[in-house]
């Protein structure tokens, strides 16, 4: 049931961004990934999530077991916080909207229209949506972009109660969410080194 | 798949979600054609029949554009092409979101507009039976164009020229069956004809847009 | 030694680089040939007079336009099945040219239209159909434009290209259905379908045809030549940017 | 020299006139695009050789 | 002020700007029409002052979203609000941009379409007239159309539902200089006409689409 | 030349958020925004940039002496980088292109179009655009998304050139910019007690 990556490489534009990386998370397990802008976190993340091809390398992972978070947060400004909430527990065919709710606090704007919230609490929406997906593997990308301290930290609770609960949770992330027992991955050092084309051998004539 | 139809049309019924719109540019084509052309209702009656078509057709592909771009710009897509639910689902109940909310209300007040025109009188039953059994396949069709250019700034009007062309077959048969049901001439044959497109459009395009959206995805 | 091997850009260039000269000699040779004795040297017919010469441009031209996209369909396949980078620059390469050959024979048809049908243009099945497979390179090329990612682009051009071919089979046949039994001007003749083709024009036809061939050959040689090392110059300035 | 090409003149003529304009068009872009691209793509290439010594 | 103007022409022209889109959906109209009417020559020759002018005003009616839509989910719009530069002349640029890309060359192709749909002979004259004289007036009032709708998400439908009805004066009497010219008939007066609401429009509606812009910055 | 906001009230969607706002700004003073999600921040500086009107109180700034920087930076994506920044230098009348790419970090990367840019870059082409406006009050909203730590330090330092030369800023922010120098304004205690319509007296039957 573990996560696992060997000696991964993805590419981004034609060009691999990132080669060798490995590393595996069992359940209960957090791993934090930093690096400087562009190094290739956004990539990684994708390719694990399964939109695009790995370059190289294996992601083994239990199917359909793995939920991606991204920039962009996937609500629908129409629909109000509870309407889009549980529209992707349909989707899942899980419950537990409320319950999500209430972990995010978001109980209080339940009810509001996802375009009349502030983009703190449109942050706070799309990670309560993690909770109703059921998946056990969390794929975060900088996922407390615009939160403030006190939901910086409910987030982090909320992370860990996923561990506890024998889930795995993966952030790319530049600042520090006080998850002390997370384990840490610096991907400067995976930066592939002479970028090469992503043809193979065969299409040399590109690099 | 239910959960993400009704989303669907719910969306298109709030406010701002274009229920309605592609009606309302239906009328105005047909409005807006005798103002250009002159209110003499002889020519009227003869082009009306094409001119309805054509109508229906531009009403359709105005709205394609958001079949997918709503949801790829705000992140949806991405999500959705990692939930259970087939890609190729995703794009066949897409499309028949699409057409229960343009093609039947088309379908449904064409006869109304055949009136403006001047529609001979037998020509009504054949317009509505032409526009039921076509309208699904330009929905179709538009999803495919729609997944091909989602990935592009405001791509409507390159969506249009790619999905006109794949419209012509559509656009003659459908014209044809009005325009012989309106002669009272055998209409039967560009009716099958048409049924036949639609069913093999509804059959096999559903994969090529996955595949496209793939693409566009990665 | 596997034909995929020409595949590889690099001995495409190679290959390419060394045929092309004979290919551009042989254009220039048979194309001028076959147009300057079109011009100077057919009898005029006693029919449609001097404008019979049309044919040495409208025929090839209009061919062409056609076996253009084939090739196109050819190379998209290739490319979505052994992704050969070369057979995709190949496709995109050949729409201009294809596009122009589209634009010779629909201009050469209208004018000789208008003193044989007394008209541009008539709504003739195959006219129509010629139109719509214009209007296919159009969006086509569009396609091509508008998306900045190379392989992206290229899946999503072949993906279209498959699509748009059954389509535009599917369209010539509705024209045809279309204008069926309607007003048919019964000017509207073909000579070559009228009666056999006189030798005097038949074999400089054939050298006008084959000329351009040739040319379509030639230019689509250079151009993927031109894609190729446009493809290695993004990827090295990419490069560049990332180090 | 033209041969006499009776009251079609204008029609021949600007057949053979219009297919000229056209596919000299397209050998100019075509040459011209691929002289661009030929430049360009040497000068990055200088311009990386160079880099890749100067270590 | 020629800062923005050369940006916007710059923008129109490189990949992706969608210059020549709209030609190309000018020529799909003209190629549908007769698809879906039939061949009939002498049926063609009648409708095609009014479809040209249909098609053009739809080329047009597409490119719209284009005008302020981009600028205002970038977040240009914002930052031109809070420049140097008065609103007003912002949207007069911008019209004037949009006419520059889509209704000039409209105008310069449209005799090429009027052969296919077999417009008689001295009509060119006055078609390529009448547009050039007509569409600074589609440009000026699409702009003030967009102004009104750019804060909504993909609100190309409604922007056209708002603006064909401002565009009818324009068409009757565009259309009319071309049917009245075509069949050799005095064609002065509704040129005249014409050209009076294109003056009016470019004089007047930059100053309400300028305050549409205000009010949905806000 | 200072800026003075006296007793401001702002409305968001027809409701007053933040009412009794008062502060001023001197040339050569910075002054920090801080207070949780949705309290207002982005409402208030948006107001200030005179895109939306007060509820109550009084903005006084010199005439056209603003400038504001919000999430989306205002770029277009197939210009290059000295291209976006050319227009903004043409728009505002002033020239310094040159030196704003080099004071941002900017210069290497001129002639390749935003779109090829990674967001921290994307970001710093956003910030160098505040240098070509030639404007003396910069209003920011959290500009330091997305960057990193190198980044947000030579940001830093440009806030501090723009404070030497005279200018002011007033930034909306989640996280510490290091700028130990800048005034802090807590907006927590201006929320408006009990939301009121923005009607004002004569619309107080919809309270
Ligand atoms: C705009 C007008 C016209 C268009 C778009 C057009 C298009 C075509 C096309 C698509 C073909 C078929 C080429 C092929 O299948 O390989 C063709 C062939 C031909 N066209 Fe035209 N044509 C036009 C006008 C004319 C006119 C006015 C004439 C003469 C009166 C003419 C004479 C021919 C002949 C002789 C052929 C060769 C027929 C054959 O396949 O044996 N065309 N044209
Ligand atoms: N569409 C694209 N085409 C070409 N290159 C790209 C594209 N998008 C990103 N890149 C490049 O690929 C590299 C990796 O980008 P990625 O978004 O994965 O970085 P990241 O680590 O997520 O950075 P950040 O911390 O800024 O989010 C960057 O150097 C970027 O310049
Ligand atoms: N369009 C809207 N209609 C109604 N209410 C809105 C709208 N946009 C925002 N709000 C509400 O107005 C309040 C202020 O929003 P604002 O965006 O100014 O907050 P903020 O302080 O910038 O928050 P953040 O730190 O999350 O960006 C929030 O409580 C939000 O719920
Ligand atoms: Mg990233
Ligand atoms: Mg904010």
């Amino acid at each position: 049931m573990d996560l696992v990556v060997d000696n991964l490489a993805v590419a981004r534009g034609g060009l691999t961004v990132l080669e060798g990386v490995s590393f595996s998370v069992e359940p209960g397990q957090a791993l934090i990934l930093r690096g400087p802008n562009g190094v290739g976190k956004t990539t990684l993340l994708r390719t694990l999530a399964g939109l695009q091809p790995a370059v190289a390398g294996s992601i083994s992972a239990p199917p359909e077991s793995l939920t991606y978070a991204a920039h962009a947060d996937g609500l629908k400004a129409v629909l109000t916080v509870e309407e889009n909430l549980q529209f992707w527990a349909a989707i899942h065919g899980v419950g537990g909207v409320t319950d999500a709710m209430a972990q995010m606090n978001l109980t209080d704007l339940r009810a509001r229209r996802a375009a009349n919230l502030s983009a703190g609490q449109k942050r706070r929406l799309g990670l309560a949506r993690l909770l109703v997906t059921g998946r056990a593997i969390w794929v975060l990308d900088e996922p407390t972009v615009s939160l403030d301290t006190a939901s910086v930290a409910l987030f982090a609770g909320v992370v860990r109660a996923h561990l506890g609960a024998g889930g795995m949770v993966l952030i790319a992330t530049h600042i520090d969410l006080g998850l002390t027992e997370a384990a840490v991955l610096d991907l400067g050092p995976f930066k592939a080194k002479a970028p090469v084309a992503t043809g193979g051998g065969f299409d040399e004539a590109f690099t | 798949m239910n959960a993400l139809l009704i989303r669907d049309l719910r969306l298109a019924f709030r406010a701002g979600g274009g229920f309605g719109l592609g009606l309302a540019f239906f009328l105005l084509v047909a409005v807006l054609v005798p103002l250009g052309v002159g209110p003499e209702p002889a020519t009227l009656a003869k082009i009306a029949p094409g001119i309805l078509w054509v109508g229906a057709l531009l009403a359709c592909l105005l709205s394609l554009d958001r079949i997918f771009a709503l949801d790829f710009e705000d992140g949806s897509l991405d999500l959705l092409a990692t939930s259970p639910i087939p890609l190729e689902g995703v794009v066949a109940v897409k499309a028949l979101a699409h057409w229960l909310v343009t093609g039947l209300p088309l379908t449904l007040c064409a006869p109304m507009l055949g009136v403006l025109l001047n529609l001979p009188g037998p020509g009504y039953l054949w317009l509505v039976v032409s526009l039921a059994a076509g309208t699904p396949a330009l929905s179709v069709i538009g999803a495919f164009g729609a997944a091909l250019t989602v990935g592009i700034k405001r791509g409507g009007l390159l969506l249009s020229l790619l999905v006109l062309p794949l419209y012509v077959p559509t656009l003659i048969f459908g014209a044809e069956v009005v325009k012989r049901g309106a002669t009272g001439a055998e209409a039967l044959v560009p009716l099958l004809l048409l049924a036949g497109i639609t069913a093999g459009a509804v059959a096999l395009l559903p994969f090529a847009a996955a595949a496209a959206l793939r693409v566009n995805l990665r | 030694m596997s034909v995929w091997e020409y595949a590889n850009p690099k001995r495409f260039m190679q290959v390419s680089a060394r045929v092309l000269p004979v290919v551009v000699g042989l254009t220039v040779v048979s194309l001028v040939t076959g147009l300057i004795w079109g011009f100077f040297f057919t009898p005029d017919d006693f029919r449609q007079g001097s404008t019979v010469k049309i044919i040495f441009l409208h025929v090839p031209t209009a061919m062409m336009a056609i076996n253009a996209w084939v090739m196109m369909l050819v190379a998209s396949l290739i490319w979505l099945i052994r992704r050969h980078h070369v057979s995709a620059l190949a496709a995109k390469a050949a729409a201009p040219v294809g596009l122009t050959f589209t634009l010779i024979a629909l201009v050469t048809g209208a004018l000789w239209g208008q003193p044989m049908w007394g008209t541009w243009w008539a709504w003739d099945p195959r006219l129509t159909a010629f139109l719509i497979l214009a209007l296919f390179y159009l969006g086509y090329i569009a396609l091509w434009q508008a998306v900045d990612d190379p392989d992206t682009a290229a899946d999503l051009t072949a993906v279209l290209c498959m699509v748009g071919s059954v389509f535009a089979v599917l369209s010539r046949y509705a024209v045809k259905f279309w204008n069926q039994g309607l007003h048919q001007d019964s000017t509207i003749l073909k000579v070559g379908e009228k009666d056999p083709i006189d030798v005097a024009y038949y074999v400089p036809l054939v050298v006008c045809i084959l000329g351009f061939v040739l040319l379509f050959v030639a230019l689509v040689l250079m151009r993927t030549r031109t894609e190729i090392r446009a493809r290695r110059l993004s990827a090295l300035l990419a490069q560049e940017r990332l180090a | 020299m033209i041969p006499d090409l009776g009251r079609y003149a204008v029609a021949v003529l600007s057949s053979y006139g219009a297919t000229i304009v056209l596919v000299a068009a397209v050998v100019a872009l075509t040459l011209w695009q691929g002289r661009r691209v030929k430049r360009q793509l040497q000068e990055v290439e200088a311009r990386q050789g160079k880099a890749k010594t100067n270590g």
